[in-house]
């Protein structure tokens, strides 16, 4: 490969990194607006630091986990090392041919903080700070790694006779955030006010704007996640994935419009946004192997999709307040099963694979999580006490106010 | 002299105003109030859920007038006020005993 | 041309893209700053709603009208076909050069729905939401394409004999909506209270942070906007374009700045806004053709257009509550003249086909946007009535307020 | 160097440029978020009309004053002419392999106003509009491209017989600014109502999920800073800038975070936010030239400098908003001695180096924004008087307020 | 008639609205007030300096009601709005000249 | 027992409180009024168009004192709060039936 053209490719995976580090900053904006904002520090809070430890223990440990090298391939876990070390060669053409190791590492370890920020917003509003912290660390730094490494680092699912396919990460990131989400909010319960008496009392984020502004940054950076894992700047894979991306985000947010419409008669800003969401996690795992119809249907199906798990998620009284579950996790799996069903790789052979991919994944994810917050709470404890959470979490966990201006506007104005 | 509290429709509040102030009546102190009464909030749906807010918001007003001006203030805000459909609200009259203008320490009638 | 070439032409053709895209989000941004809060969940619906609807329909068929092949050349009107299909070659050099089919399709289509958002601040805080997207649908489905097509599609001002030039689309896109957004607010009216007894009662806009973040999100998207109407990465013009894009932007922002003051006394940060906006617009049709100094000039006239424009449109009793015609459209037109006066094509001849071009353009989008306003008038209406008006459009088109916590402060804490 | 080589370098660099300017946007949101609402629009304000300024004045002199050609190596001062004159062979290879000249004016033009918007937060809530704007004007245009050319101009820092070494700015940018922060906030003294009888009154920001996203923005936008001052898209170095950046800023989280913490037994969310910055500030003068290790000590440290320095401060009575003296100025000269400290060029004449640097380029600058302050203070005052810093800029100077439905919620309602 | 005003808890609010409709009062106005009495806002901490909100967040209840329901109220507010622990607030009783209904006009106790 | 209400400037009331917990008087609940008068709100513009807002943001306290207290504590606002010129506001007196504090039933005076 020329110099030039690794130069290149390497140039779109270091763009790709930065377009995925903003959807930190996406899911900071999306929780926070759909919480209220007695707990708007607290979400913000844990979506700084979760970048933060994401990137120092992927360095550590999560990398060499997760790209263990090729004496492990066909593996169920395997470990590389510890730490950073630039192999020989590590920053020419022979590496990869589409990056160097540091652009490797940086734009897997921006991907790998996600599960947990996922987990962030369905345990939102109750969860302690340091049990979640305590988790994600244990998440990020294990869990999520050991799930990438039976696909993307050459482990069994990648060996199967008809191989596994996640492209960019429906079930391997996604749906990993989203099993844990679903353990977490299991274990943790509905939020005070929630379920009263048999009926769901809705609890409405407390800023439209912000959610806005996250899922429209989140499918900003969408273009790096799902375009980045093109692995290379090949002209014509990227662009279809920007195609087959975008028309996925943009049926899904049609999808979830209509159905809402047609169920409530309403038209919710937050289906909508959840929509957008949902098609694009539902395009991940086939972006570069469906056509713009292909795309259109698996988003549009998707969007409707999340609308009905919002509602039947609050029928079983698993109360995720920013839809987490119903985005990631459903349209996670949605997303993966739809590889088998459309686009080139539709089989029943691979629709099978997909089903195991699905199943051992969901069944690991979903067990160690569950085994993580269960063992947490059994401990440390999982969630703040009653007093706290009805003051607010920003008051309990950080003795300070989101907006201290307009929660005790008279005292500012006065003093000063 | 009596202070008159007025609970009206926030959507009625400047007419009400204007009314006031024709009548010469250029001072008054307003703020916002929830109330819960007769009239109902209207529907919200929030992520497939329909729930109604259990209050309105309001706007009260209160003025503290000379006790001749009591019934035509009176009057004037139920006018103003008045839509005839419910949730309309409320006026009374709550006895003050004394007053003071802080910035001449003017007392009683003349503080107005 | 080389493969290397290419890929890097595209992949600056993708990053465009994706520039482009975050426009929508400061469309959004703005729109709901510089409105009030009891509409701000209406705006937001409308602007997510938009760029996904403005996706699906270009690609189901404005493309295919905008760029409608060879065989109509100089023509008012082509149609290539219907939905997306990869022309052989279409992922190679052969295709452009610049770009492969997907990356022109995307890159366009997000162009598209621009021009229905600028429409959508104009006729804010009144207009119906079924109304509206009913009028963005066919007026980005048909009417923006039909006008793309007589430059940009080789239609015939590509063909008059001295070429109307607009290089990113003073005219194309910007006026193209900004006509629209004319026409909407001739038919709907001003807000009520607006203007009362012949006076102009502000109607300040509810949040200044959201109206700043989106200007500069648009700015930094305009670089997508400018930059990729080189079609190419090629070095020199891409930086021209850059260099020239940003003096106009600063001499919007100064030109503003300097006239609001001398006429009002005042720093009002709104006004250096538009301004901002003013000069982007205005630089846009010639940004690959002038100078520092002309972008300098163009910049600081349009700064000072924004402004006058603003204060004019008040007299004329024309409620336009975030400048979306002073900046689209007066700004679009002074950008399009520029051309003809400032830099490299500067000549009568030019002018004159600048003259034509904005005509044409404008009597076109101009009667279309009014016919189908005025049909949607006539038939399920335009405006939602006075008691939903004054309660603000977020209860009565979604049910559902933007800040709830604020709106509600007590209901929230007590209850929770 | 090939035309495909120089057209990805370009391309590189162009984009650095657009994420450069993209901090301005998130100065301006942390800076307003760690204010109050009474002065959101004055900050907004000045953050919108630095950069326009910025660029304007750059490309009239600063931009010759910083570059002034060869025959100035060594020199104090030089000066290359007056405005943008584009070189023969400027948009060449041959101009520099690594970008235009266009693209070379651009990028550090964004730069160049950063140094003002350093200054902005720390003298907030009190400073008077015109006076901090000719400041601005003056430090910007002057004072910074000086500095700026001692090193990367090739003046006399550049030629020390063991070169002083500022990879993209602790020095030259950070502390630049933060010495003038420093200036500014001597000759203005503390806001109304921050100490009083002796104690530290603490005044919230006024929204952290503004703050949270100026401090995500700014991240974003320093992979460009970084990234891009490897003046080319060579791929070993730009990627290794990219993981020491975000090793270096993710470290300061939890240096900040454990810090705090540990001395005051709470969760404090603009804490790790500085500490973030923090790490960024300290690892840009040695970016290219750490192992990750160096990486994560050069960040911790700053994160633990940031909180230590901000309780300093306060003790001191220097009353400093948003913490811009912290960030930028200690943590600006914790990185450029680092680069003698750890890493590839650690040593003790390199240590030497670093010192004389940081005393020069901090005596130039404090003396300098100093003096200017100084005159200004003397002449047209520095300061707005008690009741319009009571009462808050942003009626004050602009005649209007960041939120006005909120200020006056009940107004708006009843009106409209 | 008379008003009664209650200074609660703001976290009682929902239990004494609920307790007052179960005694059939389905009519009250409320709105926040900040209150300084003996209990302490909870600490707060910013950027390294300890401090309180001198005030506690409070929910004000206006309630006008007939002579005979004065006592009934007062006690239902009190048991409703009780903790035992500092802060749980007031409730006293202001004398009312005069009652109108906007919507209809009618005065004193029909007006209730 | 008695209501002291007084409406003051918003940047007045520090200065109030001070002085009253001076005087002992360490219990008091205020809230945010809008308020009507004679002074006038300050001039805005708004995208060339210049405007007042027709209300000034004040600060109304409501202290409940023993009959002994009511002089001293409204001469003590009517210091703190005065500045000379116009917007300084009103003081006045309400009565006050009956008190109870919710946390022991403490009544009249007792419950001060
Ligand atoms: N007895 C009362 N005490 C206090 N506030 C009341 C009372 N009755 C009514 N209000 C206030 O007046 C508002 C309007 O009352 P409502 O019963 O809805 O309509 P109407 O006044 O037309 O009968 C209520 O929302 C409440 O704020
Ligand atoms: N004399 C008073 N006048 C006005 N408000 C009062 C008075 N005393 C108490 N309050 C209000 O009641 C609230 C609770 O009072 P506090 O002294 O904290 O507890 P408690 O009522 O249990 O003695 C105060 O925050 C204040 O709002
Ligand atoms: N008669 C009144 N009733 C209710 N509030 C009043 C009355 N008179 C004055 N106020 C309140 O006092 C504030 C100050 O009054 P203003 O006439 O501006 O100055 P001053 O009190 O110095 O005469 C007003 O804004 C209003 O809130």
């Amino acid at each position: 490969m020329s110099q030039e053209l690794f130069t290149i490719n390497n140039l779109w995976m270091m763009i790709a990194t930065i377009l995925v580090f903003v959807m930190h900053l996406g899911f900071a904006s999306l929780e926070a607006g759909l919480t209220r904002s007695k707990n708007t520090v607290n979400i913000l809070f844990k979506n700084s630091i979760i970048p933060a430890m994401g990137i120092l223990s992927y360095a550590f440990i999560g990398f060499n986990i997760m790209y263990p090298g090729e004496s492990f391939t066909g593996h169920f876990f395997g470990i590389g090392g510890l730490g950073l070390d630039l192999p020989k060669a590590g920053n020419t053409a022979e590496y990869s041919g589409g990056y160097t190791y540091w652009t490797d590492f940086i734009f897997q370890a921006m991907f790998a903080a996600t599960a947990a920020t996922i987990v962030s917003g369905a345990v939102a509003e109750r969860i302690k700070l340091s049990s979640f912290l305590i988790f994600s660390m244990i998440y990020v730094g294990f869990c999520y790694p050991i799930v990438g490494m039976w696909k993307w680092g050459g482990g069994f699912l990648d060996t199967l006779s008809t191989s596994f396919y996640d492209f960019a990460g429906s079930s391997i990131v996604h749906s990993v955030g989203g099993w844990a989400a679903l353990a977490g909010v299991i274990l943790l319960g509905p939020r005070i006010g929630k379920y009263v008496k048999g009926k769901v009392k809705p609890i409405p984020g407390h800023s439209m704007p912000l959610a806005t502004l996250g899922v429209f940054l989140l499918w900003f950076g969408w273009f790096g996640f799902n375009g980045g894992s093109v692995l290379s700047a090949d002209p014509g894979t990227v662009s279809l994935v920007f195609v087959t991306t975008s028309i996925a985000g943009a049926a899904g947010a049609i999808g979830a419009f209509a159905c809402s419409y047609a169920l409530f008669k309403t038209n919710d800003l937050t289906m909508v946004l959840n929509g957008i969401l949902a098609g694009l996690v539902g395009i991940t795992a086939g972006a570069d192997q469906m056509g713009t119809v292909d795309a259109l249907l698996i988003g549009l199906i998707a969007g409707i999709l999340v609308v009905l798990s919002v509602v039947l998620l609050d029928r079983l009284k698993l109360d995720d307040p920013v839809g987490a579950i119903s985005v990631h996790l459903i349209c996670g799996i949605w997303g993966t099963l739809a590889v088998g069903i459309f686009g080139n790789l539709a089989s029943w052979t691979q629709l099978s694979s997909q089903l195991i991919g699905i199943g051992v994944i969901g069944a690991f994810s979903f067990i160690s999580s569950f085994s993580i917050f269960f063992i947490i709470k059994k401990t440390i404890g999982l969630r703040v006490d009653t007093k706290e959470e009805t003051e607010g979490l920003d008051m309990a966990e950080h003795g300070m106010h989101a907006y201290p201006d307009i929660k005790a506007a008279h005292d500012q104005l006065a003093t000063l | 002299m009596k202070k008159i509290e007025a609970i009206i429709r926030t959507s009625k509040f400047e007419e009400v105003k204007e009314a006031l102030s024709q009548m010469r009546i250029r001072f008054l102190s307003y703020s916002e109030v929830k109330g819960i009464g007769l009239e109902k909030a209207q529907g919200q749906v929030y992520r497939g859920t329909a729930y109604d807010a259990d209050y309105i918001q309001r706007t009260k007003i209160e003025i503290i007038v000379a006790e001749e001006q009591v019934e035509s203030t009176m009057d004037c805000i139920m006018k103003a006020a008045y839509t005839g459909e419910i949730g309309d609200g409320k006026v009374f009259v709550i006895p003050i005993e004394n007053l003071h203008r802080i910035r001449n320490k003017a007392e009683g009638a003349a503080a107005l």
